[in-house]
């Protein structure tokens, strides 16, 4: 016989998902927007989205502190505020590139946008929470949203990407309910910070299905930062969906990721684990290695990008293995400018893209952008760019986020990850060259009626111009974004 | 007096700078006329500076400006004029007045006149320079200097085209036989240029010694310091500047660019390679006497290879027919004279023999450039004959030449050359000694043998190309002041050694007064000796060697110079060729840069394999992830077996 | 004015966003204004340039990221001075010599972006800002060489970038453990060379931190064998790109060892002298060597670069006043005279559209005029007394004889072989009977290639004849140099070597 | 005889290992995702087991939790199937084989 419980509200402490709400009631009142009406504009929605999402932001930046609730189900610090504050820009930022010149299937539903804002709160959930079960439950609603949006896009490829991008998607699943099942057993309880505790405490009793449980966490969340070898899915759904959400995919779920890999890894790194150490060391270097090579031999664009993002990520997970604060630091600040940098690349090739075009189709292969300097100057410097500061040639963002993250690699003594990092963009400089190369040293490839931009509006060439800028110009601002990252950094304690 | 010095240094310069103006404008007989005047300006400036050093002897010592100043090393472009530089400066100055002065009438219908006169013009003052500059660095300029000039003047008919070589003796451009000196003047040019090169290296390091062990270059302090330093450095500092000597002075085994040289015009061969610039090398052992004596082992050494090199020309010189190159054969043969006097100690005795010798030396190439001017260019001597009656005056300087070179009484050679005997049998080095009067015997043999050839005996010109004649009169005229002192030079001899022994050492040499006239009777016998046969066997059989005596082995190797050439072409330059195109087509190409290539192309394989796992195959995709659990799993084991061991 | 290097790095910047607006038949005009003007604006540094002060003048600091130390700090001293002097003079001569018709504009913006580039290379003060414009120089140049350039042209211009992109990570790596080391000694980051100086490095890492930045330079010098770019680079690139490859870019390597190495790791410069010398003994005579076995004159010139870039090696690495001073003074003269060469090639290459020796002969003949300007070139580039070039090489044998005679000899056969092949050059080009009919009415050069050529040979002689302009601020600031490395040497058998080979009277044999 | 927690993971761990299989031998999409239900599932049975072992329903939650996402997912899957079909008229895997590289 259970006796009742009475739960006070305060107990709940719902300021902590308030952020959550914003998104879902946005998400809601699109619905039934949609049901009144069906005259609407895509743009209306975009702007509603996006009017969500800042107050959301605004919501986010006003917690100054830790906070819990729902019985510590809820744990909004540092980085999961400053995790959800780079989503929600990012979101805003790549659902503006919707308001494209050319109309293409899936905004003509609202249902997308709604789906992009529950797509965000599952994103959020996953930041603001250290119980698997949350965790878990914040990974699935954004997958499932995702799968659907690519989906929306309405072209076989991005069908065959969702139904890819799904079924793995359901395998990681599956890994992830298993893996914190096996650790449930062992610790009795879901929550990693608990779980930390009884570990030490119990002298990391049953090892061997602690790491049983580990390695199938490892897989799941493998899977959402397209760690090698699990990131077979991710060329494949980069090419499938639109360049647009192809961008978002390649920035935004995995920062959610990297901050639950951040809490996930830290029971072990605080305790300097070895055989985590190991396991990471291994797949931080196959996961920048072996993409950067494949990445060489690439002939579309949108695939290449994909595989250097998916380096892009081994990059910024050795801020995990690392395991200090400047590490952390170092990826934040490097995934905010990457966040810009592939913003505006994968804009580009958004504003390139045309609805029917004989010779290329939908894929952006390199030829497209051949001699680009001749007929439009601008957009090839811009573009190129956004390939230097890919590469990491300084002044231009990225640089400064790979030196900030090299240094605090080196800072903790691991000069031989270091030097790999450092060779790994220099092998990377070679596909970023190539297509600096097709645009400025190639001539046009012959008798093609390739519309430059013929996709761009003002608004795309602003989203464009916008992210152009702050990669230039980003050395100004290095000094107060490490402030403001280094708050919040500092205030979760990692 | 030092606007006397400066006078006498720069007004070559500016006479070189104004012919230059017009170096690309058509012939124009002032540009010879002024540079000639400029020179003779500075003649006589220098004859001044010799007059007031011999009257005050005391020295000129001047510091224009500074040049390069860092670290501990100071050089300034300093010059000094004293008893031994004012000697040379007036030989050369004389010298290249007069034959500047023939080069008008020589240099008469070529097409580039102006430009010779500057690089003439240069190179008086290059010689200059090294001459009258204070410091050894400020020598090697002038050192460089003529270099550069040499080599303008070698290739100064740049246009004519490479020789083939041959084997045939009588075409082959290694042959003194052949009509052709070089395989090309650009090419003899820059053989002579990158020969002196080599041997500039090693004067190079000679500095470098000096400087790191004295701190200095200025003569003065080094001579002070040098008793300080140990010997074998001292030893070092010696072979490397004489190696730069033998350089300019073409000692064995840098002698071949000497010969070859001759591709140049003839005024030149008479001014640098005759008169001045290739007696640098002897300058330079006079000038840093004081380094030499402190080390006699290297001297006599210095005056063995004199000799040897003195035999050895001479007998080059015996068979060659080109006529230019028996000249120059015996302007090396006489250099080797020098070198023993410079290696023995002897340095005024050198320096003596450096101006006589600098005198009808150069009068006889003006004479045999008056030749070739005759009978349209050629060079070969048996082409000629019979030209005396044609050109008497020429005929009679370069006899006149001759004698003096053989070393007959009155004449300048005698008493220079009969000296270095002396010496070398004073010093006890009878071997030396006894090449040096064979050598003499030679040297009498094939001057005259040349004079025969050329003036005497039938005409062997073709006539109806040919029409000899004598040159202008002002060309005589001007290499009549060389003949003179060619003639006279000698009696100079008390009131030069009472000058030059100021700053160098005084003969310490005792034979007894009958042994010296003994020696002089036996020298001037051998000389006249040599004269006589070659007048007499000239007369009986109107040539010299028969043609059973042509084919003899000694007769082709001293027609192929020793066969140095050919060594040279097959041991040095085909083989360096060889090995840089290896350098560059394998190792450069092949090695290197292939190396560089395949990483980057491995790194692109790596991408091509690794693409492997991107099947379009959701299964695949599927059994890659199960994959890596699996692997991580069987980590996990692995890990924790080894943890168990410990 | 103080901020008067801020406005000579960022003013040809300034001026290509500006020229944007120019339409592309004046641009030319624009170009050669501002380059000229980027020049009367150096010389006037160089007018209010103190030769007696032996330090960092014009000094400017802002701190751009100030929690990891770094700063835009730039100055100037007597090593760099003449560096950027000599920058601004030889883009000028290229940009007035410029005789390239596609895509000028094009062309001249980014030759004023590369312009700023170098400059900042050489002012300044700060590791990363000298890493930032080391690497954007590597971008205009393979716009030059990829857009300009011969049939090769792309793989030139990437193996170029590559190559040197990837040695610049490792010496970026360097960089930041240098500046780790530098916060566990003090507490703080600073990337400030000023700050490290004050750093005595641990013997060990200063090896290790040695080899790091010698990727980054060795490549950049380029140092045999990490050459091989060279060639394909110079041999594809337009004449401009070449002139400033050659005159430029390269001596930021030497400068590198030059600000870098020589103060930070004095015990580990001294340590690596021989095999640093080594290297550089290959360079000479392997790469005159190759030289000789060209057909193409660019090529020769550009292996000769290499040749010489070996001597500048040589003397820095002698580590005394007279061949750090040699080796600086070479850098120059080296700048010059390249660019010189290369130019001349390509007013050849202009006129016949070939570069082949096996296509001259007789030149000297028809075109005199050039004829004598190569001349004068190529004996400053055998080094013949009272040209530039030979004060340069001159020091820097002399400076490191007192190490190594023997080396020193070996090295000194640059004086031979240089003459060797750049003599074969000019004779095979210029001398002989003219065999090839077209070149009988090539016409001599004249106006602008004139122009641009006769300050270069003024300057060749002038500098050669007085070189005390130049020496006598570089004597200053190296003296302090030396100085310094010889005060922060942890090993005492530095300090004794340093000693050694800055005293005079050693008994050397 | 009772059961003891070991046989009831030991159940779940070859009911997981199962499903796995399934999912890498399955060529028919929609038996590859009964496979992953199953996965799930197995997981289910020792998520219960365990919060029982351990006395606290947070497993029980967990489990329910899994129950929902898992219906969701066969939702969403079957929506994609649906489209797939349409298109192609088949359910093969190997015939989403467009992109690769």
């Amino acid at each position: 016989m259970i006796q009742p419980i009475s739960i006070s509200f305060e107990q709940l402490n719902v300021l902590t998902i308030l952020p959550m709400i914003v998104t879902i009631f946005g998400a809601l009142t699109i619905l039934t927007i949609d049901l009144i009406t069906d005259k609407l504009h895509k743009s209306f929605y975009v702007m509603m989205t996006i009017m969500f999402l800042m107050i959301d932001l605004a919501v986010v930046l006003t917690y100054s502190n830790d906070t819990r609730g729902f019985f510590d189900l809820m744990l909004v610090d540092g980085i999961s505020l400053l995790a959800q504050a780079i989503i929600l820009v990012g979101s805003a930022l790549f659902v503006l590139l919707a308001l494209s010149q050319s109309r293409f299937h899936e905004y003509r539903y609202p249902e997308y946008f709604a789906l992009f804002l529950f797509m965000v709160a599952g994103f959020q959930f996953m930041v603001s929470s250290d119980s698997l079960i949350l965790i878990f439950v914040g990974i699935e609603t954004s997958s499932m949203a995702i799968y659907t949006i690519i989906a929306m896009h309405n072209r076989s490829k991005s069908i065959e990407a969702a139904i890819k991008y799904f079924t793995l998607g359901a395998l990681a699943t599956a890994f992830f309910a298993f893996g914190s099942m096996v650790l449930y057993g062992v610790s009795g309880t879901v929550e990693l910070g608990k779980m930390a505790e009884v570990f030490v405490s119990s002298g990391f009793a049953n090892y061997p299905y602690i790491l049983i449980g580990t390695v199938f966490i490892v897989a799941a969340l493998g899977f959402k930062l397209t760690l090698v070898p699990f990131h077979i899915w991710a060329p494949d759904v980069y090419e499938g969906s639109s360049a647009a959400l192809a961008g978002f995919i390649s920035i935004v779920p995995k920062i959610a990721g990297f901050v639950v890999a951040l809490r996930f890894f830290e029971i072990f790194i605080l305790v300097e684990n070895t055989f985590v150490y190991y396991l990471l060391y291994f797949i931080i270097v196959a996961t920048m290695t072996v993409p950067n090579m494949i990445a060489l031999v690439q002939t579309d664009i949108k695939r290449m990008l994909a595989y250097s993002s998916i380096s892009h990520a081994g990059f910024a997970l050795v801020a995990v293995l690392v395991g200090t604060t400047r590490a952390t630091e170092g990826l934040f600040l490097y995934w905010i400018l990457f966040l810009f940098t592939n913003l505006g690349a994968f804009a580009i090739l958004w504003v390139h893209r045309r609805k029917k075009d004989k010779k290329f189709g939908d894929g952006h292969p390199f030829e497209k952008f051949a001699g680009l300097v001749k007929t439009s100057p601008i957009t090839a410097s811009i573009m190129g760019l956004f390939m230097l500061s890919l590469a990491g040639v300084p002044p231009f963002s990225l640089f400064w986020g790979k030196m900030y993250l090299i240094g605090a690699t080196i800072s903790a003594d691991e000069l031989v990850l270091a030097i790999i990092m450092a060779l790994n963009s220099a092998i990377a400089v070679y596909y970023y060259l190539k297509l600096i190369v097709f645009m400025f040293l190639k001539d046009k490839v012959e008798d093609t009626n390739i519309v430059v931009m013929g996709n761009a509006n003002t608004t795309l060439k602003s989203v464009i111009g916008i992210s152009a800028i702050i990669t230039t110009v980003s050395v100004l601002f290095i000094d107060p974004l490490l402030e403001f990252i280094g708050y919040y950094v500092g205030i979760s304690g990692f | 007096m030092e606007t006397y010095l400066y006078i006498a240094l720069f007004s070559p310069l500016v006479g070189s700078l104004f012919a230059g103006l017009f170096g690309n404008s058509e012939r124009k007989v002032f540009t010879g006329v002024v540079t000639s005047m400029l020179l003779g300006v500075s003649m006589i400036s220098s004859l001044i500076l010799l007059n007031y050093i011999f009257v005050t002897s005391d020295i000129i010592h001047v510091k224009l400006m500074d040049w390069i100043v860092i670290g501990n090393i100071n050089i300034p472009y300093g010059f000094v004029v004293d008893h031994v530089s004012v000697v040379m400066m007036v030989v050369v100055t004389i010298v290249s007045t007069m034959v500047h002065i023939h080069s008008i009438g020589y240099m008469d219908h070529d097409r580039s006149f102006n430009r010779f006169f500057s690089y003439l013009s240069a190179f008086v003052f290059s010689m200059m320079v090294l001459v009258m500059s204070d410091n050894f660095l400020g020598l090697f300029i002038g050192w460089e200097g003529v270099g550069l000039c040499s080599w303008l003047l070698i290739g100064f008919w740049y246009h004519k085209k490479d020789q083939p070589t041959t084997k045939d003796i009588y075409n082959s451009p290694y042959s003194t036989l052949s009509p052709y000196s070089s395989i090309s003047p650009s090419y003899a040019a820059n053989e002579a240029f990158i020969m002196n090169r080599v041997a500039d290296l090693g004067m190079l390091v000679g500095i470098f010694l000096i400087y790191w062990n004295i701190g200095s270059l200025q003569y003065d302090i080094v001579f002070d310091k040098i008793g300080e330093l140990n010997s074998m450095t001292v030893v070092l500092i010696a072979c490397t500047l004489f190696i730069g000597a033998m350089g300019k002075s073409a000692q064995f085994p840098f002698n071949t660019w000497l010969a070859n040289a001759m591709e140049g015009p003839t005024p030149v061969s008479a001014l640098i390679h005759a008169a001045t610039m290739v007696t640098a090398g002897v300058y330079l052992i006079v000038r840093a006497n004081e380094i030499f004596t402190v080390v006699p082992e290297v001297g006599y050494f210095i005056a063995s290879l004199g000799a040897f090199v003195a035999f050895g020309a001479a007998t080059m010189a015996l068979v060659a027919t080109n006529m230019k190159k028996i000249i120059a054969y015996s302007t090396l043969s006489q250099l080797g004279y020098m070198f023993v006097a410079g290696g023995l100690g002897a340095y005024w005795v050198a320096l003596f023999h450096l101006a006589t010798h600098a005198f009808f030396k150069s009068v006889l190439f003006l004479g045999a450039g008056n030749v070739m001017h005759a009978t349209n260019d050629e060079i070969n001597i048996k082409k000629m004959g019979g030209l005396y009656k044609h050109m008497k005056s020429t005929a009679i300087i370069m006899i006149i030449a001759s004698v003096a070179l053989s070393g007959i009484y009155p004449f300048a050679g005698f008493f220079s050359k009969d000296l270095i005997l002396e010496v070398a049998f004073g010093t006890h080095s009878y071997i030396l000694w006894t090449v040096l009067w064979i050598t003499a015997g030679l040297t009498a043999f094939y001057s005259f043998r040349l004079i025969m050839y050329v003036f005497f005996g039938k005409e062997n010109y073709d006539k109806e190309k040919v029409h000899p004649h004598e040159t202008y009169a002002f060309v005589i005229a001007s290499m009549a002041p060389l003949a003179i002192l060619a003639m006279i030079a000698g009696f100079f001899k008390d009131s030069y050694v009472k000058l030059v022994t100021n700053t160098l050492p005084k003969l310490n040499i005792h034979v007894s007064p009958e042994t010296v006239n003994i020696l002089i009777a036996i020298t001037s016998f051998i000389a006249l000796g040599g004269i006589a046969f070659a007048v007499f066997v000239f007369i009986k059989k109107g040539g010299y060697f028969s043609d059973k005596l042509q084919n003899r082995f000694y007769f082709k190797t001293l027609a192929n110079q020793y066969y140095m050439p050919h060594l040279i072409d097959k041991l040095i330059n085909k083989p360096y060729l060889k090995l840089s195109k290896y350098c560059f087509k394998v190792i450069d190409s092949k090695i290197i840069d292939a190396i560089v290539d395949t990483i980057a192309t491995t790194i692109y394989k790596g991408g091509e394999n690794s693409r492997i796992m991107q099947t379009a195959n959701l299964s695949t995709a599927l059994k890659w992830m199960t994959f890596g659990l699996v692997a991580f799993i069987v980590f996990v084991v692995v890990y924790l077996n080894l943890i168990v061991r410990g | 004015m103080e901020y008067i290097l801020t406005i000579i790095i960022f003013f040809p910047a300034l001026a290509a966003v500006m020229g944007f607006v120019v339409d592309k038949n004046s641009i030319r005009a624009y170009g050669i204004l501002v380059v000229v003007v980027e020049f009367l604006i150096s010389v006037y540094m160089w007018y209010l340039f103190d030769n007696s002060d032996a330090g960092i003048q014009f000094a400017e600091f802002i701190p751009i990221v100030s929690q990891y130390g770094i700063s835009y700090n730039i100055g100037i001293d007597g090593i760099s001075l003449f560096l950027v002097l000599m920058t601004t003079f030889m883009t000028m001569i290229a940009v007035i010599g410029l005789t390239e018709k596609k895509d000028i504009k094009n062309l001249i913006l980014t030759v004023l972006f590369l312009e700023m580039t170098m400059i900042g290379v050489f002012v300044a003060l700060d590791a990363i800002l000298f890493y930032l414009f080391w690497e954007l120089s590597l971008v205009p140049m393979l716009y030059i060489v990829g857009a300009w350039g011969g049939k090769l042209r792309i793989y030139a211009s990437v193996k170029f970038f590559l190559y040197t992109f990837t040695g610049s990570l490792l010496m970026l790596v360097g960089m930041l453990y240098l500046a780790y080391v530098y916060f566990q000694f003090t507490g703080n980051w600073s990337f400030n060379l000023m700050d490290w100086d004050m750093l005595i490095v641990p013997y060990h890492l200063q090896l290790w931190l040695f080899v790091a930045f010698f990727a980054g330079f060795a490549i950049k010098v380029p140092m045999v064998p990490f050459h091989t770019w060279l060639p394909y680079a110079h041999g594809q690139a337009p004449t401009i790109g070449s002139t400033i490859l050659a005159a430029v870019l390269l001596k930021m390597g030497t400068y590198g060892f030059v600000r870098f190495s020589l103060p930070l790791f004095p015990d580990a410069s001294v340590a690596f002298m021989i095999p640093m010398a080594i290297l550089a003994l290959i360079a000479i005579i392997y790469t005159a060597m190759v030289a000789y076995a060209q057909e193409d004159i660019k090529q020769v010139v550009a292996y000769s670069s290499v040749s010489h870039m070996g001597v500048i090696i040589l003397g820095i690495f002698a580590i005394n006043t007279e061949g750090i001073g040699g080796a600086l003074f070479l850098m120059i003269s080296h700048g010059v005279v390249s660019g010189a060469l290369f130019m001349l090639v390509g007013v050849l290459y202009d006129k016949r559209g070939t570069k082949m020796m096996s296509e001259f002969g007789g030149l000297a003949k028809t075109m005199p005029i050039f004829a004598v300007i190569f001349g004068v070139m190529l004996m400053a580039s055998v080094g013949l007394p009272l040209t530039i070039g030979f004060v340069g090489e001159f020091l820097s044998l002399l400076g490191f004889f007192v190490v190594s005679p023997t080396i020193t000899i070996i090295a000194g056969l640059t004086i031979v072989l240089g003459a060797v092949y750049m003599l074969v050059l000019y004779k095979k080009t210029f001398f002989g009977p003219i065999t090839n009919p077209i070149n009988e009415k090539l016409q001599d050069i004249k106006g602008r290639e004139l122009f641009a050529l006769a300050p270069l040979v003024m300057i060749v002689i002038f500098l050669g004849v007085y070189p005390k302009p130049i020496l006598e601020p570089v004597n200053n600031t190296v003296k302090q140099l030396v100085q310094k490395m010889y005060i922060k040497a942890s090993e005492p058998t530095t300090k004794s070597k340093i000693a050694k080979y800055n005293t005079i009277g050693e008994k050397i044999q | 005889m009772a059961l003891i927690l070991n046989d009831y993971l030991i159940v779940s761990t070859i009911i997981f290992i199962i499903g796995l299989v399934g999912v890498l031998r399955r060529k028919n999409l929609i038996m590859l995702f009964f496979a992953t239900e199953i996965m799930l599932n197995a997981v289910n049975i020792a998520l219960a087991a365990i919060s029982k072992f351990h006395g606290d329903l947070t497993g029980q939650m967990f489990a329910f939790f899994i129950v929902a996402i898992a219906a969701s997912e066969v939702a969403i899957g079957l929506g994609l199937l649906i489209l797939w079909y349409k298109r192609y008229n088949t359910i093969n895997l190997d015939s989403l084989q467009n992109m690769k590289g």
